[in-house]
């Protein structure tokens, strides 16, 4: 990594995305690097959209505000993806995002991945539905070109023992199925 | 000999990491948004054991800063911490605070004030208090909060004046940075037991601030003043001191980036600082010879170092994240400007007050921000 | 905790006479005839002021105020409110 | 059996020559308290006339260490002091016996500005003694009115007389299930003397109403504080009572008169002796407004000689 | 026609008179020395009848100030007053008044404030509330308080800002003096009946200070801010067409004594200010060309009006009643400094705090401290 | 005969699409509430989820007008609203049918930061409904604990269980001598209902509070809002009661619960439902600390059965 | 009171869908088989969001949040939480 | 008068000296100049030493401060006689005492007036004692050269009807025997 580079997750409160954009700042430590994790909190009730940015930068980081034209942006919900774009990107950014099937922004370079089946196929369930963060986390770390043992270790250290196998299991996945869709 | 630890974790967190390792005694506290996770960190941590302490869960903040006060004039070493609404619930026993001279720390978060609502970040809250007494410091990132709460104490405790430990709530206080901890045996050095010299002592027996004539109570009042002026030489060699022992440093009372041949300064405290440096490399890249001057000492204003800074003929451009009423921008330009008064005529002021009730403050906005105001 | 007390706070101590001389405050002054009285103690009971000598029953009159609270709950009338000049 | 005077021990924390009005009934009340208190204890004051007694910068009229503190905050403040001392306790900066922490004040900072912080404080069960000495107004700003004033009494801010009854504090405090409360009487100094000496003994938050007659706001003569104190028992219009642990008892002469063994003297006594009350006593309506009064008193002790019955 | 009628009572009982004059509906008070006196003469006058408004004798100053914004919001016209540390107690509040832009009117009668307790005047009170978003007028005679009072209702009424009149505990508040009382049709003709264009209205329901986005949020802080900055004609405007009904003069903004031709200029505010026209008079005198100028209107701070009546190479003498912490003098001072930095670098400023905790300010001891800071 | 769900009035004034949380008890209470107030009413709110859940500025989601107050006031802002409305009326610059004034607040700005305001609006008697909707906890910042929280009952302030039980708010009130107190919960809104249409009818000041199981503080499922607070009075963990001028009575079916005849269910599968006493329940100590708990409640029902009984 | 509501005070007006449209919220959308409701009016009654047509039972999906409180309630269990696309 | 005159009173708390200053500046304004009075308010009890200033002038008065160096001292009590000189008064200045027999202050000239025997005589009695303030009155307007008729209104203005013989006895009686003793 030569510069800072600039993350934004659009999601619905309840998915998680507090915890993925710690995991992504975490990963850049691990893998010798800074990070930041920036969630915007609001008045927001769980269903209601919310964003997080995250930062990695080999030097160290001064940014504070939210990511206005992040270099990625994480679309935690198919639904959301019109929404995340317009709030801003930069013109040569990236889109993954979480959806059953291949999707595409047609302005962007775009992966996507089935975060839900792998989260529930992992058995990573909630009343409310899927643990997306999980699988989500190791498609990004994947699109970011973090080695999958930076990614593994990093959610060794967040839940030591616990769940590890699956965890582990449903994030390798994402990691590896991970798609391209375009550009 | 231990080696410091270094963590991922939150603003508030590290001044939570910060409280438990200044050994403190009594930790009052109310929730308030965005403080409320450090009250709720102290809570798990006299909880389970990490830290030996009392946290009292008190009903309200005017209530916090009272069993604050009286917990310090008994003899402890006390924290709390709050933002906006609650710190102005407080200002009344702010001022008790200092007139009697007891040494709390108190983080304040710093979020946008009523009416009307608003959770996120700006200075209002910190600065409405400058007349309660206290020395106030402004952060500009985790390790830095980090760092000053356990300078905080040290001062504090010196000179008898309480310390608030200011900084932007969501921006530092919810945001994870990589977090340094030097080892604990490090910082008892740094920072040694709380030895107040005078507290309510059944053995000594005396009372804490009686009705007083003008005769008396003008003298305590000019000594508050005084020492307040005086803080300043204890807040750079407690900095220096932090440096010497864990190799951290953040500036002492103030912090700059690029200044020295600077033409165009940019002057303004908190995280927005740090996103300032960035906004001074655009600049630069512009061929615009900027650089940064951050306070971290706002109160006392560091009047002195700052007049030493300043290059000549600069033109300084204030970026306020606060109104100063009654004046059309904000405090700092008027700090600044009453300062340089008769001293450096050379030096041009302007200001912009931004970034009020949490307007996001991104590098390129401000940098836009200071070429526009090289037209003002 | 250190030995000295540094006067920049406003600390107090423990004085006699801490409002002042206030036996001047008194425009009646009690006198005690000892030969009525039974030391039942209700004087120096009441007094707000403890002026009044539990076992001798004589009174401080530097600081005894003339309030009249002993001449008034005294039993046997022992004690009687003199003007004073 | 209550403490007799000749069995009070000699130890006197108020010292002579303090700034209280001639017979004041705080200050008698607080030098009964000393003898039950002792020295090893840490006193907190809110803005009253005790403050304003206590002496000025640099002099003390209390033997006690002492803070001054916000008018709203002495149920907090008292939080503050009783749990720094546990903690210094246990991490062995304080050694000895642990002091007692006591607040001191006055029905202002009890029944309106200081109502939050103590109903929080018992609340949470914070280790002190609160005491409330109860002149039913604000004193020290010159007597304006209170929640303790009682219903007719005049004040600079009720000029025709308080329209409301006074609050029932003790009872609230009674419920709030605090271990122990109880009202006292500069009258009764023995009463007062065996409370304060049973809540030094009991751990967590203990209440103590002490009626505090003051000749300035009430309005009659200076030496009849103790007078007017025992008129006030005698008349109902105060019941000695205490609580341990929610269990209601009351204590001589209020108990004669809720058990009935004894009947309440008629109010209008002790009112035609109080200045306070004489605009209404002089209006055209004064028996309906003393049968008011005579009401409120009539219900208040039916009220606790039921609530009395209620234990577990 | 009815004419004035000329009285002898004391200021707080001039401001009590004139709440009554101004028709004012709701009036919630507590009392504190030495602006006691001023809520029992409002609970009287409503008792009696002599007055047809509310009284409402609330448990504490933060429940004084809250009744008071509630019943304005509800369209109501409100006084309330207070002193020292009953203003701090409502220091949230304050807030909460300038930010909703209720027009409420308060008397602050200035004392000292705790921690230790004191009962007589100095500023720190109402200064220290400088950034609450009042307007603050500083009176010092009886009459002015009751003539402020009657043009503050006007120019928070006019622009929707609360305004606070500020005036000495004891030296104007228990100080019997003339007062010039004008007939009540003059009052109701300068005073016209409130009719505030938004209220808590069932018929068209809305509602006040919603959590509001930073970029709502931020726009109504400017407005507040500008709109401070905006009531200087307001009050001018207010101070000249009581002049033209009355035939009273205080001064608008500011007031001078001897000031065209003075080399040495005295700065203060209040009760002090009255004293030192009798200083300037002695050093008149001794030969030195002294001149008063006592800013009035302190929030928003006049400066244009400042500048433009300091006389060339003026040297100011600030005495400021009150402490600037984090700077050696008082906020005055510094306030001045602030508004003279690159405009007049031709005056001195000097300055000196005194006063504090109630000391009294003799005309001999003014003058002789002003002498002395020649040699500053 | 209280009201039936088919007699309740069509009328709305919480309007779809509001920020609440869904399954929010708050809002669901609210809807009752308005359909017996009417349009004709003006409200406060203490910061809360209330406030969370009102809409951002220029947006408001309740049908009335509506201030927003500082946390500590809502009893005195109440008051100057009130006053206000009065004297205005009087001098005639109001015409028609006086509005209701109703603060809308939670436990933590009834029990602990607004308890003084309250407490001395309730002194005074000023013309309010003081409705607290009681979800046992500080919900909008996170669930900290209030004086509300059960004893037992996790927060993140108490991270091991509140060791405190909590306060008897409505029975302090009706020790304050208000005309109307009540206690409802949302699986009863006829009952709610009813008594809002009373407390309108009432001067001075009324205090209902309104037990609010609330999904996240609580730690159950989202649909089951209306099925804790059905347990919650069927476990009689909360009593439903009225008390005109003093004079109490129970609802349904507390009052069988009262009466001896139906027992109250026993607490701990009320507990078990949510995960908020999780810890508590998986401790070695559960049995002990249930017991506790049931104590609590066996002692409530008790002592309100006894209470009940003094009238005059 | 004045025509012209200035913008300068922060004030709002009652608007339907004030915190967005929270029908985009659900995870599972209530569905009401009408042939089995009985009309009891306990799923309008019980909802938080006044999105039940007590008449008709039919739901304004625009804002229901999907929280199954009707659901739970409905005595004859008419309606069924079915998951949303 | 020409110039401001100052006026200090010194007396013990419940003596009255407020109403005795308020007194006095009203009949500086019945007697067609300016009054002041400006009593010093402390933590006292009845009983404990006070003192209120007053002052007199033909044009506004700006003054606000105590009296430091009055023209005039008022002791209301004997017993307070020193103290009060010594609280400050101008070389030439004047004193007033309140006592039942002659006294003099040697450094200053002094009147004498036996206020308590006047008040007691004209009835003028509280259980604290005689209401002394009254004759006190008297004596003072004399000494300032204030006309009787003046005196009498300003009691009248103040207390219509109400005791008014009573009152314009005892002041009447002050004002006719006030005594210079000295110089
Ligand atoms: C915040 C605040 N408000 C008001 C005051 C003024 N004040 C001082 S003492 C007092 C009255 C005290 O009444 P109480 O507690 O009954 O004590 P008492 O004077 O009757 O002894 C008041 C209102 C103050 N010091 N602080
Ligand atoms: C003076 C002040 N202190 C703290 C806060 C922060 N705060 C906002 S809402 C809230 C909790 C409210 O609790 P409750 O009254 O029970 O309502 P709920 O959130 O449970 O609906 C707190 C502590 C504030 N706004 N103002
Ligand atoms: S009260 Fe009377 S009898 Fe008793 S001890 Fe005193 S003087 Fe003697
Ligand atoms: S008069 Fe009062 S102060 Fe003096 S001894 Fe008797 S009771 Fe005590
Ligand atoms: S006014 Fe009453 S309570 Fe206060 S000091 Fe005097 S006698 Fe005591
Ligand atoms: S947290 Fe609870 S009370 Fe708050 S909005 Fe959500 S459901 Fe309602
Ligand atoms: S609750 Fe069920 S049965 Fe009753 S109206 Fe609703 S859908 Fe129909
Ligand atoms: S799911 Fe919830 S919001 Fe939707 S209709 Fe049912 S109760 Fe109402
Ligand atoms: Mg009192
Ligand atoms: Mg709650």
């Amino acid at each position: 990594m030569n510069n800072m580079l600039e993350l934004r997750i659009n999601g619905f409160g309840g998915q998680g995305s507090v915890t993925l954009a710690h995991l992504l700042a975490q990963a850049a430590l691990e893998n010798g690097n800074q990070g930041q994790a920036l969630p915007f909190f609001g008045v927001e009730r769980r269903g209601a959209p919310v964003r997080a940015a995250v930062r990695m930068s080999p030097t160290a980081i001064h940014a504070h505000s939210q990511c206005e034209r992040p270099d990625y942006v994480v679309v935690m919900s198919e639904k959301l993806t019109e929404a995340a774009i317009s709030e801003g990107i930069t013109d040569i950014g990236t889109v993954i995002i979480n959806a059953p099937h291949a999707v595409a922004v047609k302005s962007h370079a775009t992966w996507q991945v089935d975060a839900d089946t792998i989260a529930r196929e992992a058995g990573l369930i909630s009343a409310d539905g899927p643990f997306i963060n999980i699988p989500l986390f190791g498609a990004v770390c994947r699109v970011l070109d973090i080695p999958q043992n930076i990614m593994e270790q990093t959610i060794l250290n967040k839940w030591p023992g616990n769940n590890g196998e699956r965890n582990l299991g449903a994030a390798g996945k994402a990691y590896n199925t991970v798609t391209r869709i375009n550009k | 000999m231990k080696t410091a630890q270094v963590i991922m974790d939150t603003g508030a967190r590290a001044a939570a990491l910060a409280v438990k390792s200044a050994r403190v005694d009594v930790v009052p506290g109310y929730p308030i948004t965005p403080q409320t996770s450090i009250m709720e960190a102290m809570a798990a941590m006299v909880e389970n054991g990490e830290m030996h302490a009392r946290f009292i869960p008190v009903e309200g903040e005017h209530s916090a800063m009272a069993a604050a006060v009286a917990a310090s004039a008994a003899g402890a070493r006390v924290f709390t911490a709050t933002s906006a609404n609650g710190l102005l619930y407080m200002h009344e026993v702010l001022h008790m605070a200092s007139g009697g001279r007891l040494p709390v720390v108190m983080c304040n978060v710093n979020r946008g004030i009523f009416a009307p609502w608003t959770l996120w970040a700006d200075h209002q809250d910190s600065f409405a208090q400058r007349d309660t007494g206290w020395i106030q410091y402004h952060c500009s990132s985790n390790q830095e909060v980090y760092n000053t709460i356990l300078q905080a104490f040290r001062v504090a405790e010196q000179i008898n004046i309480p310390v608030m430990v200011n900084f932007d709530g969501f921006a530092i206080s919810h945001c994870l940075m990589p977090l340094t901890l030097p080892p604990q045996e490090d910082i008892d050095r740094f920072l040694p037991p709380h030895e107040p010299e005078w507290r309510l002592d059944p053995a000594q027996p005396s009372s804490f601030s009686n009705v007083t004539n003008a005769s008396e109570y003008a003298p305590f009042r000019q000594m508050l003043s005084d020492d307040i002026m005086a803080s300043i030489p204890l807040v750079k060699q407690a900095a220096q001191e932090y440096k010497d022992i864990t190799g951290m440093w953040d500036g002492d009372t103030i912090d700059t980036y690029r200044l020295e041949d600077a033409e165009v300064v940019a002057l303004a405290v908190n995280s927005m600082a740090a996103e300032l440096r960035l906004s001074i490399d655009i600049l630069r890249q512009q061929g615009i010879k900027a650089g940064l001057l951050r306070p971290r000492l706002v109160l006392p204003f560091p009047a002195e170092d700052i007049i030493n800074a300043l290059p000549q003929n600069a033109q300084v451009m204030v970026l306020d994240r606060n109104y100063n009423f009654g004046h059309p921008g904000g405090i700092l330009a008027s700090e600044l400007k009453s300062v340089l008064f008769g001293r450096r005529n050379d030096i041009t002021v302007k200001n912009r007050v931004m970034g009020i009730g949490g307007i996001d403050l991104t590098r390129t906005y401000m940098a836009t921000e200071i070429r526009a105001m090289l037209d003002d | 905790m250190k030995s000295v007390t540094k006067a920049y706070r406003p600390i107090s101590w423990p004085t006699k006479g801490a409002g002042g001389d206030t036996g001047s405050w008194r425009t009646h002054r009690p006198v005690v005839d000892i030969r009525i009285c039974t030391k039942c103690q209700f004087c120096w009971v009441y007094c707000p002021e403890a002026v009044i000598d539990r076992h001798e029953i004589t009174i401080d009159y530097r600081y005894c105020k003339g309030c009249g609270v002993c001449a008034l709950e005294c039993p046997t009338g022992a004690i009687t409110m003199e003007k004073e000049e | 059996m209550t403490t007799s005077i000749k069995q009070l021990p000699d130890i006197e924390q108020v010292l002579s020559g303090n700034g209280a009005c001639g017979g004041c009934p705080a200050t008698m009340a607080l030098r009964i308290v000393g003898k039950a208190l002792g020295s090893n204890a840490i006193m907190l004051l809110t803005p009253s006339c005790s403050v304003a007694s206590m002496g000025m910068t640099p002099k003390l009229g209390y033997n006690w260490p002492a803070i001054n503190i916000c008018f709203a905050t002495a149920g907090s403040s008292g939080s503050g002091i009783a749990h720094a001392l546990e903690i210094m306790q246990e991490k062995g900066r304080l050694q000895g016996e642990p002091p007692t922490v006591f607040c001191w004040v006055g029905d202002g900072g009890t029944y309106d500005i200081g109502f939050q912080a103590l109903s929080a404080a018992a609340e949470r069960n914070d280790n002190m003694i609160f005491f409330c000495y109860n002149n039913e107004a604000y004193s020290n700003t010159g007597v304006q009115r209170s929640g303790a004033t009682p219903r007719g009494s005049f004040t600079t801010t009720t000029p025709a007389g308080k329209r409301q009854p006074k609050k029932n504090m003790a009872l609230l405090m009674l419920e709030h299930n605090i271990p122990y409360v109880a009202t006292a009487t500069v009258a009764y100094p023995g009463d007062l003397y065996d409370k304060v000496v049973k809540a030094k003994s009991i751990p967590g938050l203990k209440y103590i109403e002490i009626l505090a007659p003051c000749y300035l706001g009430w309005q009659f003569d200076m030496p009849e504080t103790v007078q007017m104190s025992r008129m006030a028992v005698r008349s109902g219009a105060w019941l000695l009572w205490e609580a341990d642990n929610g269990k209601i008892s009351f204590n001589n002469p209020s108990s004669l008169i809720i058990s009935g063994k004894k009947d309440a003297a008629p109010v209008d006594e002790y009112l035609m002796k109080q200045g306070r009350f004489k605009r209404l006593l002089k209006g055209p309506d004064a028996d309906q407004r003393i049968a008011e009064i005579q009401g409120d008193i009539d219900r208040e002790i039916a009220f606790m000689r039921e609530r009395a019955k209620i234990t577990f």
